[in-house]
């Protein structure tokens, strides 16, 4: 089930360089929002920006009703978002896509986040943690600056190993190498990952290496986010070769084996 | 008692709010966000023979108050749409009109006897917006003697009432809607998206892996009002007014520009509610300006005098 | 030292960027403003033989991320142009481009030998969207027959570079372009505004005195620029390519889609210093990318391949 | 000279029914601003509304640089800016346009406003005073809901004398019409008026009964409102009958026998 809302936002500031924490009331899309899972917002009242914009859930409070999530300001849509103060409304649409999926039987699973990937991976965490299944989180930004605080990552903060670009932070590096790093010694059973499409690529060949199954979030851009307008397709495994998926419908999570890589 | 019915080429509609096609899939994906049996009618995604891929991605990009598609009909394909798609869009009290196109007249011509003998289909709409690949390429919308053989075909294959959905494109898109008529077109439905480019300044690229696109939204809305009131005064049929209607009043615009039924597309990408709402809206003008029947507006801004 | 002069049609300019016609008066409006000398040429409002009071009000409405006007050629006629005009424009030491249209080829011959005898104009640019008062009214541009006409007497009556500046409503704006060329254009300037229609709801009236209008502004920009990479590929004269730049980034665009020049149109009107801050960000925009000749961007998007 | 200032907005909130008073700081405005001219703003940071909206100057205040408008929330452009927050910024291009002619001589004027045509009139009626000009102002107005305060309008508060089109207030009718129960009486030797463009043609039929020459401010859609697009025509008298006349820079104030009347 999706819900178009007008949410109230609750907060709504720069927590990094470039980066914003928003936070809106929404009780339906708490309630039924999964990890993995994202929101469809629109950044303005006229039709300048004209679409909706699609964001990762970062987390929910089912109490209070209240969803959360990360964005990077990267041009019109999310520079309009920025200014929206609290107390004022936003109008979302969601929860939509199809989340992560908890492999059966799996104990200790990788968490791979690119960037704001961090932002899916933060609700995955705390589900899993439910589930009293171990997560160690690899999270690569990069250059220090953004980082975000601990504070803002409550369920991942103790687990996560940084890695930089430009080596100010942690790993000198990118995440995929550090995550590589670990891949050799110790055993993983699962993984997750999300971040932009180069790094994920990366991260797929080598987890083919390793023989570890996962899943990973593919970013499109969108029109509808709900399936019916075709314009955010991708590459999958299919019939003869491959075949077009709907990265809003179809995924935005696909198993990583299914992904036909650009 | 306000009366919201209009007829178009036969068919009789609650209301004159139709979805565009391809902006509306196969009409499921919004009937979790309201009941389809509020519109006029449901127009479904453009199909083609043969099961088509599509354009590879970007297929999309924002412009100022619209957007650029290049999704290339992407489609299942006649006969999976009727195997698989058909039975389930059946259950929708609407009226369902079904969008065919083709890159060869003969392509047409079957696709319009697959669609009338599958039964439970309203209406043809008959995109001739696709390249004639026997012409080079072009557009069959763009040569009125292509866009009128083609209609032809299709007469001759169907029973259905005939919808023509012509182009923008053309330097006299009234002169295409007389054509289209002449060769059997029981309705027009207009416009199609303009075709557009944009050109990413960092990648010095087009944006979108096919080049160009057809622009759609509220940025092009006063090339599709003036494209109606062009074509209600070059012919009798009834017109679909379609482009960048977002709103009721949007709607109206083009009632009033000469269209008998509306279609919303775009806006539905932006809110799914869109098209019910619009619907509301003209409710909500009619009796708040005291018209006792939709059917007045149709063509009202030509006056008395024109 | 990077490098931002074009040259057009025989003409230096120390920079791509022109005005649009219609859109900066002529001239001192915005004089007031801005040094006018830092613009690459002023071309000035369309003129006709004989004076002319335009369309009654309203002339101009607003449109999603556009504008639509019908101002109707509103000018004091060639010959208070030449002699009340023409001296003071001299004082800018910026190249000039003044703009002619007529009702006939014959005002046409007639405009371009005016303007050529009175000196210190720099080219013509030739508005072929006027209506053909004895083809019935249809604008010579949207013919290309009547368009290479236009452009074949203007040759044989001057000898300066002559721009000619095409309308978009047209099926195949290229097709037009290869005409005007093989006629005698030097270059050609596109787009002008798309034909389009705005009703007021509440009047249940075209909003525009004129009923249509000129839609322009950013809403029309993808329109403009698939029109440019299309000429691009037809025709090897310069192009100036114009429609909804707002900033540098959408004049570099059109660069990049094959235009040599750029003019700046509805922008004047939202920011009297638009034209002076795409001079501004261009030159940024080559110094942030190491590119030292602006001439590199000019069809860059076409790619090797293509 | 006219100047495009980023101005920082002092005050935006609403004073009557959909009406707003907006002050901003544009020191180069204020400094010289003439009663009659008008600024053309901006509404939106995006292009959707492209083009400035015309507003009347209500008042300045030259010490702190501050210029103060009236604007009634009509539309979109005027909708956007009832939105904008104090200490944000409004792009603002202004003065505009030719404003208000003392006549030489004039010891006793009246001013007639409709609706928020009083705008202009304040700024006119402080520089009359200064001048010690004795000036009489007629406001109409639809309904009581729509009047402003006498605090709003403090230079002309205790000198105006209302008209409610619906009897709420004052006299009941046009405020041409109670003009008229004036003209009559009381000798006044010049008007000058600003409103809708079908009461300033009743009150020139009136004017011109009375012998009473005048100004009226007129209004039409505009785009640049500097004078160079040609969109803001209106027909004045000239040559062969009449000519057309540019509202922004040969107007708004125009002699009201120049004008011809739609
Ligand atoms: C499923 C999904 C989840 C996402 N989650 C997050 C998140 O949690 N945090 C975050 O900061 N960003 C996320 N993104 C990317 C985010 O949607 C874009 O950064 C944003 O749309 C850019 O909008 P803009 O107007 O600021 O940029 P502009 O560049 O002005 O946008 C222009 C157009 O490009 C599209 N676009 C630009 N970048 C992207 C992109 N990377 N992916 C898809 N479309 C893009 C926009 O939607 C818009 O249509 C996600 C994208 C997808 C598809
Ligand atoms: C010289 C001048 C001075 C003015 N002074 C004031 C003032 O002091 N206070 C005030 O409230 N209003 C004033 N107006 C009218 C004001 O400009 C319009 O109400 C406003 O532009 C409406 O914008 P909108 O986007 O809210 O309405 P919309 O209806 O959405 O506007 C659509 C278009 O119509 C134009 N428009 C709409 N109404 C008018 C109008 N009456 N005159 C001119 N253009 C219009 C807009 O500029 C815009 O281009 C003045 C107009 C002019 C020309
Ligand atoms: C994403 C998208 C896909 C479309 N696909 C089709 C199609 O398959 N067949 C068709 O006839 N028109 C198609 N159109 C055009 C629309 O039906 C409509 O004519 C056009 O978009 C103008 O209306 P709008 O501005 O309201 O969207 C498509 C438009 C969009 C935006
Ligand atoms: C108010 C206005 C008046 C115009 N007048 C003319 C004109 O006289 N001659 C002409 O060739 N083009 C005229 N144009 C068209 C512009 O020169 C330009 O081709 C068009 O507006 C597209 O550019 P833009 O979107 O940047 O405005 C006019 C445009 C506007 C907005
Ligand atoms: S965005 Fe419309 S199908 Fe995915
Ligand atoms: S608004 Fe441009 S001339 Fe008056």
């Amino acid at each position: 089930m999706s819900f178009i809302v007008e949410a109230e936002i609750i907060h709504n500031h720069k927590v990094a360089e470039g980066c914003y924490s928003l936070a809106f009331r929404a009780p339906e899309i708490a309630e039924s929002a999964q990890p993995g899972q994202f929101v469809h917002l629109r950044c303005s009242r006229t039709f300048d920006p004209l679409l909706r914009r699609p964001l990762g859930i970062q987390g929910i409070d089912r109490r209070d009703g209240l969803v959360k999530v990360l964005y990077q300001v990267v041009g019109k849509g999310t520079g309009l978002l920025s200014g929206f103060e609290p107390g004022s409304r936003v109008n979302v649409l969601g929860p939509l896509g199809c989340g992560f999926t908890l492999p059966a039987g799996a104990r200790r699973v990788a968490l791979i986040a690119g960037g704001l990937g961090i932002a899916p991976l933060c609700f995955l965490y705390e589900t899993l943690a439910e589930q009293r299944i171990e997560a160690v989180v690899f999270h690569g930004v990069r250059s220090a600056g953004q980082a975000l605080a601990p504070d803002l990552l409550p369920p991942v903060a103790d687990r996560v190993l940084m890695a930089a670009d430009d080596g100010s932070l942690g790993y000198h590096g990118s995440v995929v190498k550090l995550f590589e790093t670990y891949a050799g010694q110790e055993p993983f059973d699962f993984f997750f990952a999300a971040g932009p499409s180069p790094m994920l690529r990366a991260l797929s060949i080598v987890a083919k290496e390793y023989h570890l199954p996962g899943e990973v979030s593919l970013e499109e851009r969108m029109g509808c986010g709900i399936g019916a307008c075709l314009c955010c397709n991708c590459r999958t495994r299919g019939e003869d070769g491959w075949r077009y998926s709907r990265v809003c419908a179809d995924g935005p999570v696909f198993p990583v084996e299914e992904v036909v890589w650009p | 008692m306000i009366n919201t019915a209009v007829e178009l080429a036969g068919i009789k509609l609650k209301n004159p709010v139709l979805t565009a096609s391809g902006t509306f899939g196969y009409g499921y994906e919004y009937a979790r966000f309201f009941d389809l049996s509020r519109l006029g009618a449901l127009v479904v995604k453009t199909l083609t023979l043969e099961p088509r891929k599509g354009n590879p991605p970007p297929r999309i990009t924002e412009t100022p108050c619209g957007m650029l598609n290049a999704v290339g009909l992407e489609n299942p394909g006649a006969e999976r749409f009727i195997r698989e798609i058909l039975p389930g869009l059946k259950q929708y009290p609407v009226p369902l009109i079904v969008s065919i196109a083709g890159c060869s007249v003969e392509e047409y011509a079957t696709m319009a006897r697959l669609m009338t003998s599958a039964g439970s289909i309203d209406a043809l709409e008959v995109n001739i917006s696709c390249p004639n690949v026997k012409a080079g390429g072009i557009a069959f919308g763009t040569v009125p003697e292509m866009a009128a053989e083609v209609i032809r075909v299709v007469r001759l294959n169907t029973d259905l009432p005939i919808i023509a959905k012509l182009t923008p494109n053309v330097t006299d898109i009234a002169g295409i809607a007389v054509v289209v008529v002449e060769a059997g077109a029981d309705a027009v439905s207009l416009i199609n998206t303009v075709t557009g480019m944009v050109i990413d300044i960092e990648r010095r690229r087009p944006v979108l892996a096919n080049q160009v696109g057809g622009l759609s939204g509220p940025a092009i809305r006063p090339i599709a009002i003036r494209a109606v009131w062009q074509v209600y005064r070059a012919v009798k049929v009834p017109i679909i007014g379609m482009g960048g209607i977002m709103e009721a009043r949007d709607a109206i615009e083009f009632m009033l520009a000469g269209a008998r039924a509306v279609a919303v597309g775009t806006a539905n990408l932006v809110n799914p509610l869109a098209a019910d709402n619009v619907v509301r809206g003209i409710e909500e003008y009619l009796a708040s300006h005291g018209i006792s029947d939709v059917n007045e507006l149709v063509g009202a801004a030509h006056g008395k005098e024109d």
